[in-house]
């Protein structure tokens, strides 16, 4: 195995992390700040691709692709505050799991019944395809690199937004105690609709941009939630720094994980057998890091904020 | 003179920077009402996080009954005999007032893994938690849920539960705190009578309440005690009027 | 008298579209044999191995139905098929084709009208020898159906393996199964990621810039999927029984069809459940399903116009038949796959030989 | 007589009564949705004894299903094929006895859970549900890819296995006896919450540190709750399995995880019978509207949205109003 | 015309009925003690002022106006400022972000208030879950002190208090009163402390006023019934 194979991978790692932390960034916005357990955010990731597919098909621009989607994710996001949402704050977990639950089921065939059954096309524009060669003699797809940069600048608005700002405080102040942020004098209702919106779009940016190097289909979004998940309970809830080290973390232990693995039990048994096994073992690997991390530290890496 | 029921030796705590707890010693005698005032901040409620288990102290060491409990943890300490209340009421608000007290008396019985027999049919849990209510006048609301009681009503539970407990020694952080003024009266009526069954460590505010109650007071000051003695002692003490109590040491 | 059909088939969800076609085929041909003493239930397995075991009991107990298909996936069909037959209801697989159910348990009353499991893959490696290739890299999901696969593939594959890989079943990141294919100095690729995870390796393997020639089977290259692949798929050569542009008059007015009623091309799937639509119509001509050994053997006899040209069952009830190698090209604006050649001729399965009954 | 009894004593006749319908007007398939019904709501049942009682949300309950399902699936897979499950040291062989299995799956799951439980209780909150998930998948995607029992495909068995006594088979028969351990288990979990133990589990539930202070150990607490929980989820794991006479790795997955947590709180979180209601809705509405059209999800989604939005508490917050204390 | 005035409020808590006749009136620059033993509605008849419980009958008049349908931001917004009962700090904010959160613009900004508690500024970026009690109380006081209000609504405030800052407080409120003509309704318990700033006082019994009047006009008799002093 050479050296420059091992940088390769582990830069994959890293891409791939920063490609976790865009679907998780809309998340992290409305679980750990709003403290919401949003299932359906997967479903506007989904929205966020199919609106994008639909509207490049039809005006042949990535671009109006990417504003169709980040618009559609967040009327979408607007909508279902207002309407179901909203009456779930005050609830328990559990009822927002539920509630949220069957919003994907609506969802999903909803965007089945619009969209129809087989996947859709959505491709990299022709101005940001092909591959840049970078120090070292490493060929990497300009793509991915354009993706690493929207993940930093996201996660530099979000840390902004929510430590530094006054929106932000009011967003955590009604995140400990809504009633009371209320009778302080802050519309509260009006707040949350506007990051759920806010999240949503993030959804939707990520499900178009991600959804140009993967498949556009129905149910495109659950495995994308349970690892945004993953990501934001690693880093510790609340944290957008947090979420950006988990994800960095989350795609380097698996793209490592599967490099690496069977490899390693290749020492040691025979080949067919050791890549069976160390791909099984490698795809649990997330889930033993999260374990790992929670037995450690009971509340993620950065996490303080309870919850 | 007889073993103190609670001696805290040489405590010291300090989170980061702050330090919470400078070298405390202090002692709780059998029979005695010993108050422990301070100004807001000083460290009170950080000494009874340690005497009680919730925290660890840097150094020191704290006896209960003779015996070292620096180590235990708050779960044991409280079977050895330490009954608390809280500065913030901490009960279990889905319950009634009943099923708080008899939560209590469990506590203190223990034997709670037990499966099959209905736990409020248990009459001597069942007695003793009623007894604990009508000492502290909660009698007639022992069917109301506790999220339901207003704040002073909670105060006066968050006593009664540690009543069932049946404790050697009492910590308490504040039960006078939103208590109106006739609930206060019958609660020091209550702590006076109660001393005699276990000794009692009290944080309280309410002057009043202090110099009836307190056979001695100890005043912590930036985690440091500064004077331990007699409510008139305490009263005259310059520096202990000007930090804390200001115009209230007329009497 | 005429018989009465239990259609389990993924209808909802994201398998939805595979369903779909299988559907469509079957009832197409249904409709096209004019007959109405052939009754179709359908209903939705939503690709749960448990729902569709219900289904099946359902469709036994109450429906009472004769003959049971439709499933797609290996999984489900192996929650269903077993019980099914042992309850003396005759099957017809118009996807699935586990190996166990090709060999050790293998029952006079299931004939699988698609293929066996490894079969695309079996002709996927014999059509590397004929390309000459010779040190292919493979990968495929780590799951029974993805172990079958390569196993499949290295039966019929003579060069050497550059490299084996296990991807983890429903990933949709593969630059790191790429960065490790341009390591590996191989001079081909096979794969089977079957859904939505051949679109993402394709359009990743498409944007990274390698350039070697890469081979799968049809899952990945269908009718259905293609357009969603787009540009990234052209070129990439594919194995499949069937293809839209076999030169048979059955395949012809199928096609033609097809598109006429539902306005899409027919896929591989839809081919699949209209050759099983018409075995059974063949056999309901021949026999009384009442009269199940009479049935059984008109089922046997396979005596229907398949879309693929000759067919006919082996000694498990298992096709034996030919397969091609496409190649994927664009016609207007639409993908599709156009035939390039035969690779393995009436071919049956690895399998057979256990095949007791 | 307080009207969640009355709820109770209705809900557990009418999940007799109607396969005792279907029975006579011969009508199988029913008694197989309503013995569905009664398995998936005994892991309902003991999913809501972590959940509901002790506050622990468990978003990996499929593992103990799923094991429960599987000691089945691998004990009886080596029964029909005349296979010992293993020679060294000694040698085991499988068995089709089910009250073996069932000893054997909620050994399995109490060990299991045990493990998971004493690891995971050291998180609260989110960082719990998001835990058990993780133990929860790798368990999945280990039976995925382990290739001895069928990895993806699962593993089947071709006929039921017995019951002393009864013919295992026979629909109705196999239905009296899921109804039978449902309404064991129901009496058990009732029981068990108002005793001493269940008292102090639901104060730990609501303020831990209350309980400390008053001498006992909450982890302590917990983890019983979440053994006793999972052994029961494990349980019905097997007779899940017979019903279907199929394991399968979808068993240990999350959506199996979601779906027992859906039942728990569209019955009533903490309500002893809730489970019972949840499941028997659930799989009525997929029953009906499975039918309705290709897009029936939609209608599915949008009755457990109604649910939720109207009906706080669930079903049994809605019938039965607030939870009353007992006794 | 008063600043507020609340005409025969009855209120409940799902279907249990807290407060059944409870009226008073409260001038511009006036402060009005509200009073009762525990259990008797103070903080309900609270909530239904800031509007954080709705009140069933009766009408809850701001400046002549109607509030019954308002939300508790607006009512917030129009000038009623709150210190809840058990402080309520969010507590993983620091202090300074508790005070700015709701900040509107006025005299009192995070300068003023820590001139009245200036252990404020020394915690200042300490998270208020780890805050003593007291600091908490003196938080939740400046928090709404920073929005400015016209009426001040102090639930038990000095609760838990030293008595050096109990007596600080006390004299801020009187210098408030005296300043700013800000109008205060004060709930606590402390007679005595009360004497001393307010004009005058409602009494509640279960749920109903049952006395209101000057402070001074208080007597023993009526203080003994009521409120058991
Ligand atoms: N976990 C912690 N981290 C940092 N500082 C803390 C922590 N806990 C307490 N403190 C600080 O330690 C000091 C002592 O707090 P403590 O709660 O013991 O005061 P107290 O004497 O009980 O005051 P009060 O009478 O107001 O309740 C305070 O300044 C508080 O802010
Ligand atoms: N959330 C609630 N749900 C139901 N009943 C409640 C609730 N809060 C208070 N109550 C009841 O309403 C009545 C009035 O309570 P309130 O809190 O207004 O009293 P208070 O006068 O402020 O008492 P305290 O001096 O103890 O704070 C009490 O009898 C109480 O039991
Ligand atoms: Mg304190
Ligand atoms: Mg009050």
């Amino acid at each position: 195995m050479s050296l420059i194979l091992l940088a390769e991978q582990t830069l994959n790692g890293l891409q791939f992390g920063m490609m976790l932390f865009l679907m998780a960034a809309g998340l992290t916005l409305i679980f750990g700040v709003m403290g919401l357990i949003n299932l359906a955010h997967g479903s506007l990731y989904m929205v966020g691709a199919f609106i994008a597919a639909a509207t490049a098909a039809f005006t042949g621009s990535f671009l109006l692709a990417l504003i169709a989607s980040l618009a559609a994710a967040a009327l979408a996001g607007v909508l279902i505050e207002m309407t179901i949402i909203r009456r779930l704050y005050e609830r328990d977990h559990l009822d927002q799991v539920l509630a949220t639950f069957a919003l994907i089921l609506i969802f999903s065939e909803g965007t089945r019944w619009v969209f129809g059954s087989f996947p859709l096309y959505l491709d990299i524009p022709d101005a940001l395809s092909g591959t840049v060669t970078l120090p070292f003699g490493v060929e990497y797809s300009l793509y991915r690199l354009v993706l690493i940069g929207v993940g930093l600048v996201i996660a530099l608005g979000l840390f902004l937004l929510i430590g530094k700002t006054r929106l932000g405080i009011r967003i955590r102040a009604g995140e400990n105690d809504r009633e009371m942020i209320g009778a302080l004098g802050v519309d509260i209702s009006r707040l949350y609709t506007l990051v759920f919106a806010l999240g949503a779009a993030l959804a939707g940016l990520a499900g178009a941009l991600i959804g140009a190097i993967q498949s556009v289909q129905v149910g495109m979004g659950e495995p994308v939630l349970i690892l945004a998940f993953v990501v934001i309970v690693i880093g510790g809830i609340g944290s957008i720094k947090g979420a950006l080290v988990g994800a960095l973390l989350v795609g380097l232990t698996d793209t490592l994980g599967r490099f690496l693995l069977p490899k390693a039990f290749a020492l040691v048994l025979d080949p067919s057998q050791a890549t069976a096994i160390g791909s099984a073992l490698a795809s649990m690997a997330i889930y033993i890091l999260m374990a790992g991390v929670l037995i450690l530290r009971p509340r993620g890496l950065f996490g303080g904020a309870a919850s | 003179m007889t073993e103190p029921a609670l001696a805290v030796d040489g405590v010291t705590k300090s989170f980061g920077g702050l330090i919470a707890s400078k070298d405390i010693s202090l002692d709780l005698r059998p029979g005695e009402i010993h108050a422990l005032i301070g100004p807001n901040g000083a460290g009170k409620s950080t000494l009874i996080a340690q005497i009680a288990g919730g925290l660890r102290p840097d150094t020191g060491r704290i006896w209960l009954e003779g015996r070292d409990v620096t180590g235990l943890p708050t779960a044991e300490r409280a079977r050895l005999g330490m009954g608390r209340t809280f500065q913030i009421s901490s009960l279990a608000m889905e319950f009634t007032v009943l099923q708080n007290a008899v939560l209590g008396a469990l506590g203190q019985r223990g034997r709670v893994f037990r499966f099959w027999r209905p736990v409020m049919r248990e009459s001597d849990l069942l007695s003793r938690a009623e007894a604990a209510l009508e000492q502290v006048g909660l009698a007639e609301f022992r069917a109301v849920r506790t999220g339901d009681l207003s704040h002073g009503q909670r105060r006066q539970l968050e006593v009664a539960v540690a009543l069932t407990l049946e404790p050697h020694v009492f910590l308490m952080d504040e039960p006078m705190a939103g208590l109106g003024a006739e609930a206060s009266r019958q609660l020091m009526g209550f702590l006076d009578r109660l001393r005699d069954r276990a000794p009692i460590l009290l944080v309280e505010h309410d002057m009043d309440a202090v110099f009836a109650l307190a056979d001695r007071i100890s005043v912590l000051v930036y985690g440091e005690i500064i004077a331990t003695g007699t409510a008139d002692e305490i009263r005259a003490d310059p520096r202990v009027r000007s930090v804390y109590l200001g115009a209230e040491s007329t009497p | 008298e005429g018989v009465k059909v239990g259609m389990i088939t993924t209808l909802s969800g994201g398998g939805a579209g595979l369903g779909i076609d299988v559907r469509d085929g079957f009832m197409l041909a249904v409709e096209q044999s004019g007959r109405d003493d052939i009754e179709v239930v359908i209903e939705d397995d939503q690709r749960k191995p448990d729902v569709a075991v219900q289904l099946a009991d359902k469709m036994i107990q109450s429906e009472k139905v004769d003959v049971l298909t439709g499933i797609i996936w290996s999984n489900l069909a192996m929650a269903v098929i077993p019980g099914a037959v042992a309850q003396g209801k005759f099957y017809l697989s118009p996807n699935a084709g586990p190996s166990v159910l090709a060999g050790k348990g293998c029952n006079p009353n299931y004939f699988n009208v698609a293929w066996q499991n490894d079969n695309l893959h079996e002709a996927a490696g014999a059509y590397a020898n004929s390309a000459r290739l010779t040190n292919s890299f493979i990968l495929a999901p780590n799951y029974p159906a993805g172990q079958d696969a390569l196993t499949g593939y290295k039966r019929f594959y003579e060069g050497e393996l550059a490299g084996e890989l296990y991807t983890k079943l429903g990933q949709t990141d593969y630059a790191s199964e790429i960065a490790q294919i341009r390591a590996a100095g191989a001079d081909s690729v096979f794969f089977f990621l079957p859904g939505g995870m051949g679109i993402s390796f394709m359009k990743q393997y498409a944007e990274s810039g390698l350039d070697l020639p890469v081979v799968g089977p049809a899952f990945s290259f269908d009718q259905g999927i293609l357009q969603a692949v787009g540009d990234a798929a052209l070129g990439v050569r594919n194995t499949s029984q069937w293809s839209k542009d076999l030169d048979n008059p059955a395949n012809t007015a199928f096609v033609e069809s097809f598109q006429a009623k539902y306005d899409r091309l027919p896929s591989l799937y839809a081919s699949q459940g209209f050759d099983t639509a018409n075995l059974l119509i063949s056999a309901v001509e021949a026999a009384d399903v009442g009269d199940q050994d009479a049935f059984r053997a008109a089922l046997k006899a396979a005596d229907f116009a398949s879309t693929r040209g000759d067919f006919e069952f082996g000694p498990n009830n298992h096709p034996i038949q030919d397969f091609y190698v496409r190649e994927v090209i664009q016609e207007g604006d639409v993908f599709t796959n156009k035939v390039e050649s035969l690779v393995l001729e009436s071919h049956g399965d690895a399998y057979a030989a256990e095949c007791k009954m | 007589m307080t009207r969640e009894t009355a709820l109770n004593i209705v809900l557990m006749a009418v999940l007799l009564a109607v396969p005792l319908a279907a029975w006579s007007l011969d009508e199988p398939f029913v008694i197989t949705l309503a013995t569905r019904a009664a398995i998936l709501a005994i892991a309902g049942v003991g999913l809501n004894v972590a959940l509901g009682l002790g506050g622990l949300v468990s978003f990996g309950h499929a593992v103990f299903f799923g094991l429960g399902g599987y000691a089945m699936g691998i004990l009886a897979h080596h029964a029909q094929t005349y296979t010992p499950l293993m020679t060294a040291p000694f040698t085991i062989d499988g068995t089709t006895s089910m009250p073996v299995i069932w000893l054997v799956a909620i050994g399995v799951s109490v060990l299991a859970a045990l493990a998971i439980g004493a690891l995971s209780l050291r998180t609260t909150g989110v960082y719990f549900i998001m835990i058990t998930l993780a133990f929860a998948q790798m368990v999945y995607y280990f039976a995925i890819s382990w290739p001895a029992y069928g990895g993806e495909d699962g593993l089947s068995v071709y006929v039921r296995n017995g019951f002393p006594g009864l013919n295992t088979m026979d629909p109705i028969q196999y239905f009296s006896l899921c109804y039978g351990v449902l309404a064991l288990v129901l009496l058990g979990v009732s029981r068990l919450a108002r005793s001493p133990f269940g008292l102090m589990l639901q104060a730990a539930r609501q303020d831990p540190e209350r309980v400390e202070a008053i001498g006992q150990t909450p982890y302590r607490l917990y983890l019983t709750a979440f053994v006793i929980s999972g052994a029961i989820t494990g349980l019905s794991g097997a007779l899940f399995a017979d019903l279907n006479r199929f394991v399968s790795p979808t068993m240990l997955s999350w959506h199996m995880s979601g779906e027992i947590m859906i039942f728990v709180i569209l019955g009533g979180v903490g309500r002893v019978f809730g489970p019972v209601a949840g499941a028997a809705l659930f799989i009525l509405l997929e029953h009906l509207l499975g039918g309705l059209s290709a897009y029936w999800h939609v209608y599915l989604g949008a009755m457990l949205l109604g649910v939720v939005l109207f009906a706080r508490g669930g079903l049994y917050g809605l019938l039965a109003g607030r939870e009353v204390a007992h006794d | 015309m008063s600043l507020l005035r609340l005409d025969h409020v009855s209120a409940f808590y799902g279907p249990s009925q807290a407060l059944f006749d409870v009226s008073l009136a409260l001038a511009e620059g006036e402060v009005m003690a509200l009073m009762g033993r525990n259990g008797m509605g103070k903080t309900t008849t609270v909530w239904v002022i800031c509007r954080m419980l709705r009140n069933r009958g009766g009408s809850v008049l701001l400046d002549g106006q109607d509030i019954g349908s308002w939300p508790s931001h607006r009512a917030a917004r129009a000038g009623i400022g709150l210190v809840p009962e058990g402080r309520r700090c969010f507590r993983d904010l620091t202090v300074y972000e508790n005070l700015i959160a709701a900040a509107r613009p006025g005299e009192w900004d995070f300068a003023a208030v820590t001139r009245l508690f200036p252990r404020l500024a020394e915690r200042r970026d300490q998270k208020a879950a780890t805050l003593s009690g007291g600091e908490q109380q003196m938080l939740a006081i400046g928090r709404a002190l920073m929005t400015n209000p016209r009426l001040l609504v102090l639930d038990e405030a000095t609760e838990g208090l030293a008595p050096v800052v109990r007596q600080e407080i006390w004299a801020a409120i009187q210098r408030l009163k005296a300043d700013t003509g800000m109008a205060l309704l004060v709930v606590d318990k402390s007679l005595k402390e009360l004497a001393t700033v307010a004009d005058t006082a409602v009494i509640l019994e279960k749920g109903v006023s049952v006395w209101s009047g000057e402070f001074a006009a208080l007597t023993d008799d009526i203080t003994d019934r009521y409120l058991g002093v």
